[in-house]
């Protein structure tokens, strides 16, 4: 047991200095550029743990982004490729708005019920093309690749034509009523009690997906159908828990955003944290529990740029950049499965693997 | 020396509101020299960051932070209550500043409508005469997306133009993003065909893609925010040929003035003030083609609303707190 | 129906069509080549930017739009190389090799070009040219047809013209026949002595090769500069045209077409006053309904037949 | 053919030392090192990961050895070079098969060869090309049909066309008679000693003794990736090479059947399926099952197997007829109802049905146990029990895993078998379908299979076997049923005498003994 866990740290530890390779592959040429270079690179990697609010801004930055990539998770699991993700964590925000705005709920129920009918309206971006996957075969790539736009421009519509505050001179929904918000946990920052939902989302969807049958089911509907039929495994409802399940917590990440962030609902774009939600899902390998670091990882690197960006001469791109770069290198197989690098393991574990045989 | 810090929440380089407010801060720096530092910092569109960033630069030493847009209104207010000892301009929207409220931020606002409101005098004046008589017989107008601000611009360019011939048609179009020049040109071309001579295009570089448009079929254009025929005049006379004039909202104008009047320590913190025409920080471009192709009749119908919007005399209609119901009644009643 | 079509045959809104179909056919082609090789190239939309931008630069450096385009060529198909590289020589997982591309792309083509005009936003100030609409000499003359055929961009006639190269390629050339193999069975492929990588490496070559033309008709064709993010997510509607399509040349054709009708009707609509946002959603509401109709079909006839 | 005569006389190919590791560590080969003769059928035989294929791979030019050598003509060559196969003329029909299924015949065979006229491919002499092949080696197939819409039996055809395609004269063939019916394994036999006569050099790789002996006449053993010996088969016997290849006796007796007047459990009365694909359609078929009886079914792949299988495991409906199990009508039954009802069902495809390649052992060998109070609280699953169960199941099936944790596709073949049995025998099945249960698995766990198999007939199951394998069909089976199109066509009784040459004119349809 003792030696698994090695050999995952020795994983874990290639990771880092991969990352740690990519970093400097980046940063070093900028950071000759200027000044003082090792300001760049203290500023980057140690920057945000500098203070308590610059951590909290980590934490902040990833509680939608661990929810998103807990849904996509779940969704991926099932072995389908929806990206509804990003439609549901519109949707969810604007229908949590639109609740407030619209519904006379006040008191301790206010904040549940918007954040419930949020999930519930933001679940139809995951629902629709997996429905139509399930139902008709269509593909849901595509279908939610589409229709993620398509819910977008009816939400806009439904805001402009609905929740718009005149007076506002934005496109603006009315302000939300005060009742209708998230308590703030650390002064100085906004992370909110969403971030508490989303690290217990990730942990409960771990629990899911590894310790309970239906988890197990989903597992084996998704990388084997042929499998599941073998076992007369209800296949569609299965998939269709999943896209519900995803689409749920996609839409309650949108809803937690709304509420916890903002004072009025804005959004006329799509707010992109169902991409980084996908992009976290593969980073953590589809792993609810490995979701909460990745989440937090992208956070970090996010930080990081935007504390360059904002103290330096360093155009904010640049994060975009190393963020492409680390996603590609941190999912680089060859990499992890080099030769010298698979002996490494085999030797740490095959040793132990030799004492259970003893045993 | 002074620190003054312009937060642009969004990327310089639109040709439009953030490079004018990036313009203002060279123009005081160039004014003011070793008496002020400056430095303009790009914080993105996503909103999340705006609030760590303004906390971020709260803490540093500037004495005075700059930042606009309405979007960013609400969060500048709650960062600007937390640090009483900074000074904080916003310009482009208010706050709520009864009973005292924020005595430490100044905040300016723009009659975009009173610039538009010319642009419509002008484009109307076009169209009697000016433009070739084969051009065609309504004017166009191109939205980035249907938002509060671009329908201010709406408002007063269909006031100016119905000024000059009450029953003016104004076809309009949004293009749902303003960065999407294809979209804006093929919107464009369709505002032609359907008989538009000249739209005017508040639409960033997707309104640009209109410009395009009028290049290929002979129509033409009104500019928005800074010069748009100087943007084109070196590299592509041809475009540039047919921007008749652009609608400016001189945001460095409105920074420059908040600067020096702050200066002298005569800047009102603790309130909003709402500059127009009259103040120099909205108008229209009166050189280059506005030159040529504008009628005396024109040219002299656009002074006298001057004077008489700086007199009170004339109030230009806003959008900012008129319904959706109301944007679409005027809409639908200019349609061609 | 009639209605339809005599607004089809006006020769303004037919030439309407092909021009919004031209960058959606480039690109969904060179997705199609890339998904025949067991690939689909998700990194198109970072293509079609970079390729929209190099156009720019480079035809604003040599004075000659030509260069301009076979540079967009040339950097769109690099890209596609080294996606391929990534893929199987560094074993990256192809979608999120794309997602990635798409990410850099972004920052890199904002980035370039604030390095090549202070800029961030557009290239106005560049003295970029635009590629020619091409004249077919003895169809002008012809009516009718003459003011619907001639006179277009030459990347529209060069997009068409790809169609039934690429069926050609892909059904009659051994590269095809080798492209066809690697995505449908790439160990039967090996045993047959063919190299996946290699293979993939020419698709995604290709298809990045189409990218940049697409990005190119972009900025030298629709309009003659580069704006920052100006490919607007057509380089996701062309994985959508792809898919529909479903996986033949002609059947991409056809629906990038479609597409351009959507985009064309909702193009006309907005100018008769209905609200835009509604109007926006019909080029992303028409291929999720034709790709379901197309699938519910298939599944109807398979039933019918077993 | 490029034989050079002042060559002739050599060996055509010489292992010299050759050595395999994976990267994965793996060590396939060890220092193999013999001699080919030129013109020969030469046989390999060896346990399931023996290193057969992987030497066979390395000679093809598909791997590179670690170290070693591979002269060809007696000259040493380097492997895995481009088109290393076609410079040398040598041709490999694989174990799976490997043809692109949405390829055209001509398209597989041409594939990586393909005649050009300028830039594109010739077709019409592509065309000629395939039909001269098939007529110079008497291999009758449509050049033009899709591959994935022909038969086992047929695509194996192209396979062999495929690599004789290039002039070729040395031909590997890895375990080619698998998914053959005995008058087709004859007849490719037939061509194979043509072939032979005609200069060629055959590599033959089976499991299947008697065919090693029918066709070859050296054979070389390989065992855990080291050459045990090379000798004329003349020269030895059965029992030898058997030691040869096990490192030890196996005996393989018949199964005894304890009662005979046990009751009926399942039974089918006049069951059609209608269905494009004939492996799906079956007519009419009437049979029982007792407890305690193994029926075998025979016949060539396609004949309705895949049919009677789906009608009995939920995963096709009968169009007419009934079917009863213990008494209770199962006609309309899904899936869950079958398994509900007591269905333990080995599958053919392993890998697409048996389980969950990415999946650890413990999650394969407890998946379906829905509701088992001892492995499950409430909706969670118990760890620490689910693990000993598992290792329990490990244990009694003899399978080779580093752990339960470890994913299903790190174990062999023959080993995931194993596991896949010990999951579906779990409990006391009343119906158990084994279908195809050691195809490709080693002798060994062959016999292991057999014996668990027996064992749960025994405690009352009652067996459908399927097996292509017809010396497993005899040694198993208490009777015989013999499908051709769809129907039955001979209901035997098993007794000694009924050999597989025997089964063979009904599982063509020439005669019928319903
Ligand atoms: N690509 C591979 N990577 C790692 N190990 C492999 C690979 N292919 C085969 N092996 C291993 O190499 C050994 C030899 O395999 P090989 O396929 O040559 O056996 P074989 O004798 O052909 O067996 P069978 O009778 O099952 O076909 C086995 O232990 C197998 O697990
Ligand atoms: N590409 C590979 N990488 C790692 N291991 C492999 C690879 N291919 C095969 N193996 C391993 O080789 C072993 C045997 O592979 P092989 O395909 O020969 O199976 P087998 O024993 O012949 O069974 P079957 O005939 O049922 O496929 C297994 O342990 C498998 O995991
Ligand atoms: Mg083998
Ligand atoms: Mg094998």
């Amino acid at each position: 047991m003792t030696r698994a866990i090695l050999a995952g740290l020795t994983e874990f530890a290639l990771t880092a200095l991969v990352i740690g390779l990519v970093i400097l592959a980046v940063l070093v040429p900028l950071a000759l550029s200027q000044p003082d270079p090792l300001e760049v690179l203290r500023l980057f990697v140690l920057g945000p743990f500098g203070t308590i609010r610059h951590m909290g801004n980590i934490l902040e930055a990833a509680t939608p982004t661990m929810m998103t990539g807990l849904a996509a998770t779940i969704i991926f699991r099932a072995g389908m490729f929806n990206l509804g993700v990003e439609g549901s964590f519109f949707l969810g925000g604007l229908a949590a708005a639109a609740t407030a705005v619209l519904l006379p709920l006040t008191g301790l129920i206010a904040t549940p019920a918007a954040i419930l009918i949020g999930a519930l309206v933001g679940s139809l971006a995951c629902i629709v093309p997996g429905y139509l996957r399930v139902r008709f075969g269509a593909s849901e790539m595509v279908n939610s690749l589409v229709l993620n736009f398509a819910f977008l421009f009816a939400g806009v519509y439904f805001l402009n034509y609905v929740l718009r505050d005149p007076n506002a001179g934005a496109l603006m929904s009315y302000k939300l009523p005060g009742d209708f918000t998230l308590d703030r946990l650390l002064q100085g920052t906004r992370l909110h009690t969403g971030v508490i939902i989303a690290f217990v989302a990730c942990l409960l969807g771990g629990i899911w997906l590894y310790g309970t049958r239906s988890g197990l089911n989903v597992r084996i509907v998704g990388w084997s159908p042929g499998f599941a039929s073998h076992l007369g495994l209800a296949s569609s409802k299965l998939l269709m828990q999943a896209q519900i399940a995803g689409g749920l917590i996609a839409g309650m990440a949108g809803a937690i955003e709304v509420l916890g962030l903002y004072s009025r609902f804005s959004w006329t774009g799509l707010p992109g944290h169902g991409w980084t939600g996908i992009t976290v899902a593969i980073l953590a390998r589809e792993n609810p529990f490995l979701v909460i670091p990745a989440a937090l990882f992208l956070a970090y690197l996010q930080v990081g740029g935007d504390m360059l960006a904002r103290n330096l001469d360093v155009p904010s791109e640049i994060v975009g950049l190393v963020t492409a770069a680390i996603m590609l290198a941190v999912t680089a197989a060859a990499i992890f499965r080099h030769p010298a690098f698979l002996r490494l393991i085999r030797d740490i574990k095959g040793k132990e693997a030799g004492e259970e045989q003893g045993a | 020396a002074d620190k003054v810090l312009l937060l642009v929440n969004g990327a310089l380089g639109d040709k439009s509101f953030f490079d004018s407010a990036n313009k203002g801060i060279e123009e005081i720096k160039a004014k003011y020299g070793d008496e002020v530092e400056t430095k303009v910092l790009e914080i993105g569109d996503d909103p999340t960051g705006w609030e760590p960033a303004l906390l971020e630069v709260s803490e540093q030493d500037w004495d005075l932070i700059i930042g606009g847009t309405f979007s960013l209104s609400e969060t500048l207010g709650a960062v600007a209550e937390q640090y009483p000892d900074k000074k904080y301009i916003l310009f482009d929207a208010s706050l709520p500043f009864e009973g005292g409220a924020y005595p430490n931020v100044y905040a300016v606002q723009y009659k975009q409508n009173e610039g538009s409101y010319l642009g419509g005098i002008l484009a109307a004046g076009l169209l009697k005469s000016g433009l070739p008589a084969d051009a065609g017989t309504a004017l166009g107008f191109l939205g980035g997306m249907d938002i509060p601000v671009i329908n201010d611009f709406l408002v007063g360019y269909i006031a100016g133009a119905q000024s000059v011939t009450p029953d003016v048609k104004v076809s309009v179009a949004y293009a749902g993003s303003f960065t999407d020049a294809a979209k804006g040109k093929e919107l464009g071309l369709a505002q032609y065909r359907s008989g538009v001579a000249l739209g005017f295009i508040a639409a960033s570089q997707a309104g640009l893609g209109q410009a395009a448009a009028a290049k290929e079929t002979g129509k033409f254009v009104l500019g928005v925010d800074s010069d748009q025929e100087a943007i084109f005049a070196e590299s592509d006379p041809a475009i540039a040929s047919q921007v008749v004039s652009s609608v400016l909202k001189n945001v460095d104008v409105s920074l420059v003035r908040a600067y020096d009047l702050y200066k002298e320590g005569k800047l009102p913190f603790g309130s909003a003030e709402t500059v127009g025409l009259a103040e120099g920080a909205v108008g229209i471009v009166e050189t280059g083609n506005y030159e040529k192709l504008a009628s005396a009749e024109t040219k002299a119908a656009i002074a006298d609303a001057k004077a008489k919007i700086a007199a009170g005399e004339v109030v230009v209609p806003t959008a900012f707190g008129m319904d959706t119901a109301a944007i679409n009644a005027i809409r639908d009643a200019v349609r061609p | 129906m009639i209605e339809f079509f005599s607004a089809i045959a006006d020769p303004a809104v037919f030439a309407t069509v092909l021009r919004v179909m031209t960058p959606l056919l480039l690109a969904a082609l060179g997705v199609l080549i890339s998904d025949r090789a067991g690939v689909l190239n998700i990194g198109m939309e970072g293509i079609m930017l970079s390729g929209a931008l190099i156009g720019v630069l480079v035809s604003a450096a040599t004075a000659n739009p030509f260069l301009g385009l076979f540079a967009a060529l040339i950097g769109g198909g690099l890209l596609g190389a080294l996606m391929a590289f990534f893929i199987n020589g560094l074993g990256t997982q192809f979608i999120i090799t794309g997602i990635a591309l798409n990410m850099a792309a972004l920052a890199a083509t904002t980035l370039g070009l604030f390095l090549a005009t202070g800029d961030k936003g557009m290239s106005g100030a560049l003295k970029s040219g635009v590629l020619p609409n091409i004249d077919i000499p003895l169809l002008g003359g012809v009516p009718i047809l003459g003011p619907l055929l001639s006179g277009h961009h030459m990347l529209t006639y060069l997009a068409i013209l790809a169609v039934p190269a690429v069926a050609i390629m892909l059904a009659r050339t051994p590269f095809g026949l080798h492209i066809r193999a690697v995505g449908s069975d790439p160990k039967a492929a090996a045993a047959a002595g063919i190299s996946r990588n290699r293979v993939q490496l020419y698709a995604l070559t290709l298809s990045g090769v189409l990218g940049g033309a697409a990005g190119a008709y972009l900025s030298m064709g629709y309009v003659s500069w580069f704006a920052q993010n100006m490919t607007a997510g057509r380089g996701f509607i062309a994985l959508a045209a792809e898919v529909m399509g479903m996986g033949t040349a002609w059947g991409t054709f056809a629906a990038a077409a479609v597409l351009g009708i959507a985009e064309t009707v909702a193009i006309t609509m907005q100018t008769k006053g209905l609200p835009s946002e509604l109007m926006q959603m019909i080029p992303y509401i028409v291929p999720a309904v034709m790709l379901t109709v197309y699938a519910a079909r298939r599944q109807a006839k398979a039933r019918k037949i077993s | 053919m490029s034989n050079s005569p002042q060559m002739a006389e050599g060996p055509i190919v010489s292992f010299r030392g050759v050595s395999k590791t994976y990267p994965n560590g793996t060590v396939a080969l060890t220092d193999a090192t013999f001699d080919i003769r030129r013109g020969s059928i030469h046989a390999i035989c060896g346990e399931n990961g023996a290193g057969k294929s992987t030497l066979m791979k390395i000679l093809f030019g598909l791997e590179s050895p670690s170290a070693g050598q591979v002269l060809i003509d007696g000259a040493a060559v380097d492997t895995a070079t481009p088109d290393f196969a076609g410079k040398h003329g040598i041709g490999m029909v694989h174990q799976h098969f490997s043809l692109v299924p949405i390829l055209t015949v001509t398209e597989n065979i041409i594939l990586g060869h393909e005649p050009r006229r300028a830039i594109f491919i010739d077709r019409n002499k592509a065309h000629r090309q395939v039909v001269e092949l098939t007529q110079r080696f008497d291999l009758a197939v449509d050049p033009d049909a899709r591959t994935d819409t022909l038969s086992v039996a047929a695509q194996q055809k192209v396979e062999i066309l495929k690599a004789l395609s290039r002039d070729t004269r040395l031909l590997i063939l890895d375990e080619p008679t698998a998914v053959l019916s005995p008058p087709e394994i004859e007849e490719l036999f037939n061509r194979l000693r043509d072939l032979c006569a005609a200069g060629m050099t055959i590599l033959f790789i089976s499991h299947k003794l008697h065919e090693v002996r029918a066709l070859a006449e050296t054979v070389t053993v390989l065992r855990a990736g080291k050459v045990v010996g090379t000798t004329p088969l003349a020269e030895v016997d059965d029992t030898t090479i058997t030691r040869m290849v096990m490192g030890r006796d196996v005996d393989v007796p018949r199964r005894q059947r304890q009662r005979t007047d046990a009751p009926v459990v399942l039974e089918l009365d006049n069951v059609s399926t209608r269905a494009r694909d004939p492996a799906d359609r079956i007519e009419d078929i009437s049979l029982s099952i007792r407890a305690d009886e193994i029926v075998g079914i025979a016949g060539v792949d396609g004949s309705g197997q895949r049919g009677l299988v789906g009608v009995l495991s939920g995963l096709m409906r009968p169009a007419s007829g009934s079917i009863r199990l213990d008494g209770t009508d199962m006609t309309r039954a899904g899936t869950p109802g079958w398994r509900e009802a007591g269905l333990a069902y080995l599958p053919a495809d392993r890998h697409a049905r048996g389980g969950t390649a990415a999946l650890s052992l413990a999650d394969n060998a407890i998946a379906g146990t829905d509701g088992d109070k001892a492995l499950q609280w409430g909706p969670f699953l118990r760890r620490g029990a689910i693990r000993r169960r598992v290792q329990q199941m490990i244990a009694d099936y003899a399978v080779r895993a580093g752990g339960t944790g470890e994913r299903l596709d790190s174990l062999s073949g023959g080993n995931a078998q194993k596991l896949i049995a010990a999951r579906e025998l779990a409990g006391s099945p009343k119906l158990l379908i084994a279908d195809q249960p050691t195809r490709g698995v080693d002798v060994a766990a062959a016999a292991l299979l057999h014996g668990r198999i027996d064992l749960a007939a025994r405690d009352g199951a009652a067996v459908l076997l399927i097996t292509a394998d017809l010396d497993e069909l005899l040694r198993l089976a208490d009777r015989v049923l013999v499908l051709f199109n769809g129907k039955i066509v001979a209901d035997l009784a098993n007794h000694p005498g009924l050999t597989p040459a025997a089964l063979g004119p009904y599982m063509l349809g020439l005669e019928t003994a319903a």
